[in-house]
């Protein structure tokens, strides 16, 4: 799929490539934290983004959990949404002709409770115009299996990469869950099950509990950890699984400016996604995508990718 | 509906009793663009912690760019905003929301209780500039006691509206709630009412209205992350049974969409 | 084995038992965060602690890590010490005589390389005098298996606990490490192994790169992630792992206050133990401790035991 | 070696050229106790982030119960220091580590570079207190430019020992390093030397005390969580193959017992 990308001689070179997808330059926005992109076109320029995430869509729309659904942890939030979503159908004929009217790569976080339900997600969504590449969600419960997270079970992950792979025309990136003792593990099951990228990390588990009333601050009890606090966590599953794959890396966890940015490129990522921070900041991807071409001019990088995985060791 | 990310300048710093706070702050575009009922997201500090912002209702704003907040210090967020000093920039983005829907025909009346008082004098403010006449409208203002409401009671004083108040311990107006005024006067045939308050006072609200069959609105409080559709973490349980999100639907509603526990 | 606790009538009853061990309250410190006690004699009452828990302590001295050996990171720190001590012997020659002195509780934290090292150093601890508890540290590589932490493997966490407990005349306690799919498998083994107690969480593993210098924060590039940051992971984890062990459990995870300490009695904590907060504050654990006795106080509880795991999900 | 925590209120702030700041403390218990070459952790803020306190040489105390420290901005911690307000309260431990081995019957060099300066001036007044004469001793300090050391100068001039300056910039003493100086005075027979600044300072100031054969004392940095030797975070490579822990064994050390390169 081809996209009419800027390229101003003045300008450095930010382009990255996630498989055969072509980026403008290395800022995503992360899913679930970027509504279906249209809440934030007042607040900034969308079309200067890599790419957009949505918000993680599934094959029938889902109410969500009841409230409390968030809560502030020191550092960091929780969040227990329950993967509230319009459902495949509805995602694209009311939210795609907009995003695909924004002239950027459109990658759509998908999700499920069964292999088949990802397959047939994926079919709906073959030949949707604006559609450049399918997020795969993993760190749902698997029903089948008694709720365990595909994400957490190599065989189980793979499983889920085959299916999607099965039915995808588009540039499948795979997401990790961080709830697992050996990400590597995960990463390479999911590369030879064929992913085209991986994308790290999704929330760690956390919670958190409202003392005066003695009860669990979410009401459903425990919720995903995100922001500046999990990134440590992050960084480190993103210099491990870099170092064990081929298939590009995407980076994401608790980044809030192009500093955080550029420390994950480091670390082996060929581009990012900013989450939590587009609540603290609506237009914290736009700031980092300008504060990496500035490092970029300042370093004199012919190109940015000059830096991935440039971490020095020695 | 277009939003604002500003930085505003703190220009005056009011400490009322109960450790309440008024800031007036000069954000042009958010108090050129805002109307009654919508809030604003403030940014409390510049750090890592508390990350979040906190939502606000826009208490009042002026032809000046200025916007006033008025709040309660409750936790970490308010005890730092409570802090800061005059001429100290602050990020405000808004206004967000959607806010109350005017009736310029009936008669109305403005019930506030607590810092729910905050929405109501900008919402009797514009109330009174685009009717043709307030005379048969009423304010009801609740709190705990006296010096929770006096200093607030001028600016709706000079609205010319009847006011009437309340308070818990019977130092200011009648020795009890709003709710019970409510049902002490009567009501002009065909009024609107407009709410803002404790959960309990509010549904108090609008079971009179109920029963008195007059459309009630309602401004409600929800946790939120992003303010404005981003994160659907404020979500509420509605009537029709699925979830509303306060941030984007609300945070005014008419009180029948919601579910009351009263 | 025997302490003379204060049981002043006026106090409320903060006493808990972990296994056959008494704790005058429920505040410990947590190893490697608090020296061997002496550090801070003049900056708290060491006296009033429930038990103190030593740096880990291994069979021969170690040297640790190469600096740089810590970081901080958002509402925490990274470290990387490389398990610096001065081996069993030292350890019961110069530094027991003066924590027996303290007449509290000393719990020794141990590690090793290999399932003779664990149980080496226990049989040489035993009938140390002031040796009150133990407490085991599985998060280290297991040498013989390829350097895979004992506590990511239900089966070799198993096997460390049986080992310790063979030799250990003092109650057991098996400190978790949570970077695992599934801490409560973990928890299940080392109980049916025969532990007396579990304590959790370590540390998460973390990285921090300093962009400047293009390298790793730390010079063992990956370390240890403690502090607020990781209180969510921590009283998750707390909650899972007390729900499914009939032991006492531990809590262990960015506590800095009495309300935190009290968030992790309401998961199911029976004790807590205060880690990075010292260093922040060196009298932290007598604060929370004194927070403790104040809520005990104020809710009018006959005992601090009636709110442990009294999280309320009605 | 007793140390203490205490909520040291901000008598001084003074700000110097640079992004150079020095803090009047009043802290009673640590001044009193105090020793050259000691350090302080203090805590820049009392919310979550930045979570660990930071280390600052004592550059001077008073008998008023006071101590001052003079620091630069060079991150978070420090540029939150840099706001604190007159009165306010911070969190100060200490006093910490090892201090300087004072040589009273001999001749002695003071060599202080840029932060580094910091600690000689409590070092240089006590040596002078304490000393039957400092005729013979002599001040070297350097720095990039001539702002950052004249604000200095007096506090040592009134000491009434000979004072030697060097700026990289030469706007201010000799054009070029405090070493230079070092080499081309002539030092006393069997005088010491006191050093605290940059890595390179100290290396090159250790190697002319080697060549001379006269003894030699550091002050040096290392990042620190605790300063108190309870989380053996601050380890620095030691002659003998071993670790040694600044906060503990340092921050002062005869330069023979560290690995210079140079
Ligand atoms: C649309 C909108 C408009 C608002 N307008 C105003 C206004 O005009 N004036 C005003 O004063 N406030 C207003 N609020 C409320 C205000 O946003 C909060 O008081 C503020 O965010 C508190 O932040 P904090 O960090 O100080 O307190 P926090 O530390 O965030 O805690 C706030 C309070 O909530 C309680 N709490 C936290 N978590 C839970 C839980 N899980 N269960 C039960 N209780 C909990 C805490 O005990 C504490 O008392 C508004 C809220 C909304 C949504
Ligand atoms: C015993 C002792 C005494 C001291 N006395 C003084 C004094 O009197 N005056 C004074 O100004 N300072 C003194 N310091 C240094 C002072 O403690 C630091 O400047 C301060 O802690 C910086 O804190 P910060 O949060 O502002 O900067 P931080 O954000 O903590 O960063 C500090 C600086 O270190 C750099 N840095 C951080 N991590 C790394 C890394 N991994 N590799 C390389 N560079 C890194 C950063 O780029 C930054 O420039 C002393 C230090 C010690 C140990
Ligand atoms: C409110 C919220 C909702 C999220 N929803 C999704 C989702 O639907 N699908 C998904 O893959 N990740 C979801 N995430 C995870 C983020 O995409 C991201 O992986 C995580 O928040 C870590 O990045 P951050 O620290 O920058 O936020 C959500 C995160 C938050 C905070
Ligand atoms: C500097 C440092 C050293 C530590 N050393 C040990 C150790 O030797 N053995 C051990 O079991 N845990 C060790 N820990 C982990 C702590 O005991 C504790 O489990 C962890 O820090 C989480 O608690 P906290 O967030 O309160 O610090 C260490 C932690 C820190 C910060
Ligand atoms: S607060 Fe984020 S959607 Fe309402
Ligand atoms: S700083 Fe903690 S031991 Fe030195």
């Amino acid at each position: 799929m081809e996209f009419v990308i800027p390229r101003d001689v003045n300008l450095p070179d930010l382009r990255v490539n996630i498989g055969s997808l072509e980026l403008a330059n290395p800022v995503m926005t992360a899913s679930g934290t970027f509504g279906y992109a249209r809440e934030f076109e007042g607040l900034m320029n969308l079309h200067r983004l890599g790419a957009v995430i949505v918000k993680g869509i599934s094959l029938y729309p889902r109410a969500g959990n009841p409230p409390p659904r968030i809560v502030e942890t020191a550092c960091g939030m929780l969040n227990a949404i329950g993967l509230q979503n319009v459902g495949v159908d509805r995602f694209i004929s009311e939210k795609m002709p907009y995003l695909h009217g924004l002239n950027i790569p459109v990658i759509v976080n998908i999700l499920g409770d069964s292999l088949a339900e990802y397959e047939e997600i994926t079919a709906r969504l073959a030949g949707v115009p604006g559609v450049a590449g399918i997020e795969v969600n993993i760190s749902c419960p698997n029903v089948k299996k008694g709720g365990v997270a595909f994400g957490t079970d190599p065989a189980m992950a793979a499983a889920v990469t085959s299916s999607v792979k099965k039915k995808a025309e588009v540039p499948v990136m795979v997401k990790l869950s961080p709830n697992v003792s050996d990400i590597t593990v995960i990463a390479r099951a999911v590369e030879e099950a064929g992913a085209d990228a991986i994308s790290l990390i999704n929330t760690l588990i956390g919670m958190a509990i409202h003392l005066p009333t003695r009860r669990p601050a979410l009401a459903n009890i425990i919720g995903g950890l995100s922001g500046p606090a999990i990134k440590p966590v992050a960084l480190r599953m993103v210099y491990q699984v870099a170092r064990v794959v081929s298939i590009p890396v995407v980076g994401i966890g608790g980044i809030e400016s192009a500093e955080d940015a550029l420390e994950f490129m480091l670390a082996g990522a060929t581009a990012v996604q900013i989450g939590t921070a587009n609540f603290v900041n609506p237009r914290a991807s736009e700031d980092v995508l300008e504060g990496i071409g500035a490092y970029a001019r300042a370093e004199k990088l012919d190109s940015i990718r000059s830096i991935i995985g440039g971490l020095r060791l020695d | 509906m277009t939003q604002y990310q500003e930085k505003a300048t703190v220009a005056r710093i009011e400490r009322f009793a109960n450790n309440n706070f008024r800031l007036t702050l000069d954000c042009p575009q958010i108090a050129a663009s805002a109307t009654p009922g919508q809030f604003v997201m403030i940014r409390t500090g510049l750090g890592k912690d508390p990350l979040l912002r906190r939502p606000f209702s826009i208490h009042q704003t002026s032809l000046g760019g200025r916007i006033q907040i008025y709040f309660k210090v409750v936790g970490r967020g308010t005890e730092i905003l409570a802090q800061v000093k005059k001429d100290q920039e602050i990020s405000v983005l808004g206004p967000l929301g959607r806010g109350f829907r005017l009736n310029l025909s009936a008669p109305v009346i403005f019930v506030g209780g607590g810092l729910g008082i905050a929405p109501m004098l900008f919402l009797a403010k514009e109330s009174c500039r685009l009717k043709r006449s307030c005379a048969s409208d009423l304010v009801l203002l609740g709190a705990r006691e006296k010096n929770e409401l006096e200093h607030l009671l001028d600016d709706f004083k000079c609205l010319g509206i009847r006011l009437l108040t309340a308070t818990d311990d019977g130092s200011l107006g009648h020795h009890g709630l709003v709710t019970e005024i409510m049902q002490s006067v009567t009501l002009p045939v065909g009024s609107t009412v407009y709410a803002c308050g404790p959960e309990p006072m509010m549904a108090g609200v609008n079971k009179i209205c109920r029963s008195l069959g007059i459309p009630c609105q309602v401004s409600v409080e929800s946790v939120m992350a992003c303010g404005m559709g981003a994160c659907l973490g404020c979500s509420r349980p509605a009537k029709d049974g699925g979830y509303t999100h306060v941030c984007l639907n609300g945070p005014v509603y008419d009180a029948e969409e919601l579910l009351w526990s009263l």
